[in-house]
């Protein structure tokens, strides 16, 4: 039985039935990339998964126990990153991720610089996040994603607003991530480079997937 | 029969209070009725929407 | 490494710490409320009569329902920002009961705005002619009022989050919700200012603020959650 | 492709099938009930000593003020159940009380003020329970406007619900609250009618009204439901046999 699991997955939006009996597997250290057409419900799904999202029906296995997307306890052990990475632009880059890193787990401040360094972003952490430009920013967003220490990723366009080193910095993150025996599951149609083995993608057509 | 309806005086307040939940009574008949027909028309128009969309 | 987690306490205190220090940041955003208020209240002179006897009669409603509006002007601003830069969707997800961080953020807004709204009545009061020994009076019955009016307020703002333009229906669902807190307040003031004991009122404005404590934070949590899908 | 959804309680297709045939049920004692109810009140009730002939507006204003405050009762109850165990047919049922509630809570104001017209000379009085029900309109306006302001109907059902529950927590307190603010500014006071003391043949003809109004009520809720069921369950398939 893997880590988590999905089963009878439905989904509304509005009028749409947008995922239709969903179901899929993610067994630890695997990245399961989600690709689809614009709109066929990559993020939704993403969402539903995170809690942030109602769905219709959802029966979610994760490590082996039945769980409620909402739950905090599983939510403890999971990290969302969205469209717009969530930092406050009055705080620098520094702050926000001793806040968002700060509300999981203690932080020191030595283990921020750290986060910063692993994604290059020491120059501009003490400005301002307003004086960033958007990959900046995301680089920031993901040296709070690395220093979580989460075991479950949910990535919904990890590399948006990144240059080419951005991107293989996204690549080398998830395969950190996974090497540590933790799950990833990406919204992204980039070429992540990882091993067969570690790898598992997910169709989301317009109708999406039928059981 | 006249002075029922004269009600001593109190008739330009009694009537239209009566008027006025007769009037509400009627109204939410027709709403409750006209809510039910247009949402089965909803319905059917979903269900030609789906069945176009979903046949190969 | 071990990872200790952080508590919902001081993850509570953590949103509370990092909404004040936002404040202080940009305090443009601490004034308007204030601004405002003094204009309601000092616009009723202007409206009515100089005389300040008469103007001391009208001094609780005025006061009152100028720091009820001023309030309702500051709510609008609770979670919207966090939930345009996606702040407010990591509170969700980040393992904390999302109820502490709910009361942490209801708490920030009450420092930042209902306290000032407080400070600043006996001020106006003197301007609508209410004697110096009623300050006391007028500051505690506002002290408690304030604190309800955001816990209300915090719901109101989390139920339109979902909703465009929510600024008016923010307005239309709070103030029914706020009347208890309007009478209680405006009738302590009354009192106090007649030189009366006000601890009846008093109670009743602490009764509604424990009810607050206790319900509004659970509330709140559950209208953001459904704002934010 | 067929995929119902089944819920542990009052499946839809049960409840819309069972909401068609009861209709009947309470639309015709209801109607029944009132022409009675409407004849006690008017001809064989004997006029009040006090109030005279006006006191029959008592048969309009007290069942709609009685519907205003059942119905939001019933509105709140569903969608608490509807957002403790995820039913869509409670927030079904709460989606269709907030239009008849409001409608009621109106004619309540309007027969309330016709009333206080000859006694008090002004159509406004500040009366402790016209004031109360004119801020539970105020609140069913508050719940329709967030219902409109949302566009996904599983979103605005589960926030009209918080809605309704924190409104329901307060309207005791509002009104203790109005009552408490109308007894220390001794303002006029119109509905002193309290019931009990009303002889039998006064009294008989508005508990008709009562009972006849609640099972009014109850049809409308019944039929506005059905349309409420019809708009969650989208394309559910046993809507097609309902379509046919």
């Amino acid at each position: 039985m893997s880590e988590l699991s999905v089963k009878n997955l439905h989904v509304f939006r509005g009028e749409r039935h947008l995922l239709r009996g969903l179901g899929f597997e993610v067994p630890a250290g695997c990245c399961l990339q989600v690709v689809g057409a614009n709109g066929a419900g990559k993020t939704t799904l993403l969402r539903v998964m995170s809690g942030l999202l109602e769905a219709e029906s959802l029966e979610l296995t994760w490590r082996g126990e039945r769980v409620e997307p909402r739950d905090p306890e599983y939510h403890a052990e999971l990290s969302y990153l969205g469209h717009d990475p969530a930092l406050k632009s009055d705080f620098t880059a520094a702050e926000n991720i001793a806040f968002n890193v700060g509300l999981r787990r203690r932080v020191a401040s030595q283990d921020v610089r750290s986060a910063l360094a692993r994604v290059s972003a020491e120059k501009f952490s003490d400005r301002p996040i307003r004086s960033l430009s958007a990959g900046q920013r995301r680089r920031v967003a993901l040296a709070a994603l690395w220093l979580s220490g989460t075991r479950l990723w949910m990535l919904d366009e990890p590399a948006t607003n990144l240059d080419a080193a951005g991107q293989a910095l996204v690549a080398s993150l998830i395969q950190e991530q996974l090497s540590g025996g933790g799950l990833v599951m990406a919204a992204t149609h980039q070429d992540l480079g990882l091993p067969a083995a570690q790898r598992a993608s997910l169709e989301i057509g317009v109708h999406g997937v039928r059981t | 029969m006249s002075e029922f309806f004269a009600m001593d005086g109190y008739a330009i307040f009694l009537w239209p209070a009566y008027l006025v939940t007769l009037i509400a009574i009627l109204a939410n008949v027709m709403l409750a009725r006209r809510a039910h027909a247009e949402a089965k028309q909803e319905a059917r128009r979903r269900f030609a929407i789906e069945d176009e969309g979903s046949s190969p | 490494m071990t990872v200790r987690r952080t508590t919902a306490f001081s993850a509570a205190g953590l949103v509370l710490t990092r909404d004040l220090r936002l404040a202080v940041r940009r305090p443009s955003q601490l004034i308007q409320p204030l601004a405002f208020f003094a204009v309601v209240a000092l616009l009723f002179p202007l409206g009515y009569t100089p005389e300040l006897g008469k103007l001391r009669a009208i001094a609780p409603g005025v006061l009152w329902v100028g720091a009820l509006l001023a309030s309702m002007l500051a709510l609008e601003s609770l979670f919207r920002e966090d939930a345009s830069d996606g702040t407010l969707e990591q509170f969700v997800v980040c393992g904390q009961p999302l109820v502490a961080l709910m009361a942490a953020k209801t708490l920030a807004h009450w420092l930042l705005t209902g306290l000032p709204l407080t400070l600043m009545a006996p001020v106006l009061g003197i301007a609508l002619g209410v004697p110096v020994e009623a300050m006391p009076g007028i500051l505690f019955s506002l002290l408690l009022g304030t604190v309800t009016l955001s816990l209300i307020g915090a719901v109101g703002a989390g139920l339109t989050l979902g909703v465009r333009r929510g600024g008016v229906l923010l307005s239309l669902l709070t103030l029914p919700l706020a009347v208890p807190v309007l009478v209680f307040g405006a009738r302590a003031t009354e009192l106090a200012i007649s030189g009366e004991s006000l601890m009846g009122p008093l109670y009743l404005l602490g009764a509604l603020a424990v009810l607050g404590i206790t319900l509004a934070p659970l509330a709140a949590a559950a209208a953001v959650r459904i704002g934010l899908e | 492709m067929n995929w119902t959804w089944f819920h542990r309680l009052g499946s839809p297709p049960h409840i819309y099938r069972i909401a068609g045939t009861l209709t009947p049920w309470f639309a015709w004692p209801a109607g029944l009930l009132i022409v009675a109810a409407l004849y006690g009140g008017l001809v064989l009730a004997p006029p009040d000593y006090q109030q005279g002939e006006g006191f029959r507006i008592l048969y309009v204003h007290a069942p709609s003020a009685w519907l205003a405050v059942m119905i939001y009762g019933v509105m709140a109850s569903a969608a608490a159940v509807g957002l403790i165990w995820r039913m869509k047919v409670a927030h079904a049922v709460a989606a269709s009380c907030a239009g008849v509630g409001a409608w009621f809570t109106a004619v309540s104001l309007v027969t309330g003020m016709l009333w206080g017209k000859p006694m008090w000379g002004t159509y406004w009085v500040w009366d402790p329970r016209l004031t109360a029900q004119l801020i539970l309109f105020i609140l069913y306006l508050g719940y329709m406007g967030l219902r409109a302001g949302i566009d996904d109907l599983g979103r605005a059902d589960r926030a009209s619900a918080v809605l309704a529950i924190v409104g329901v927590v307060n309207i005791p307190i509002i009104r203790y609250s109005v009552e408490w603010w109308n007894s220390i500014h001794q303002a006029p006071s119109v509905m002193k009618m309290d019931r009990p003391s009303m002889p039998l043949d006064m009294l008989a003809p508005l508990l008709m009204m009562l009972l006849g109004f609640t099972l009014y009520f109850a049809a409308i809720l019944l039929v506005r439901l059905r349309a409420e069921i019809l708009r969650r369950e989208r394309t559910a398939s046993w809507i097609r046999e309902v379509l046919r």
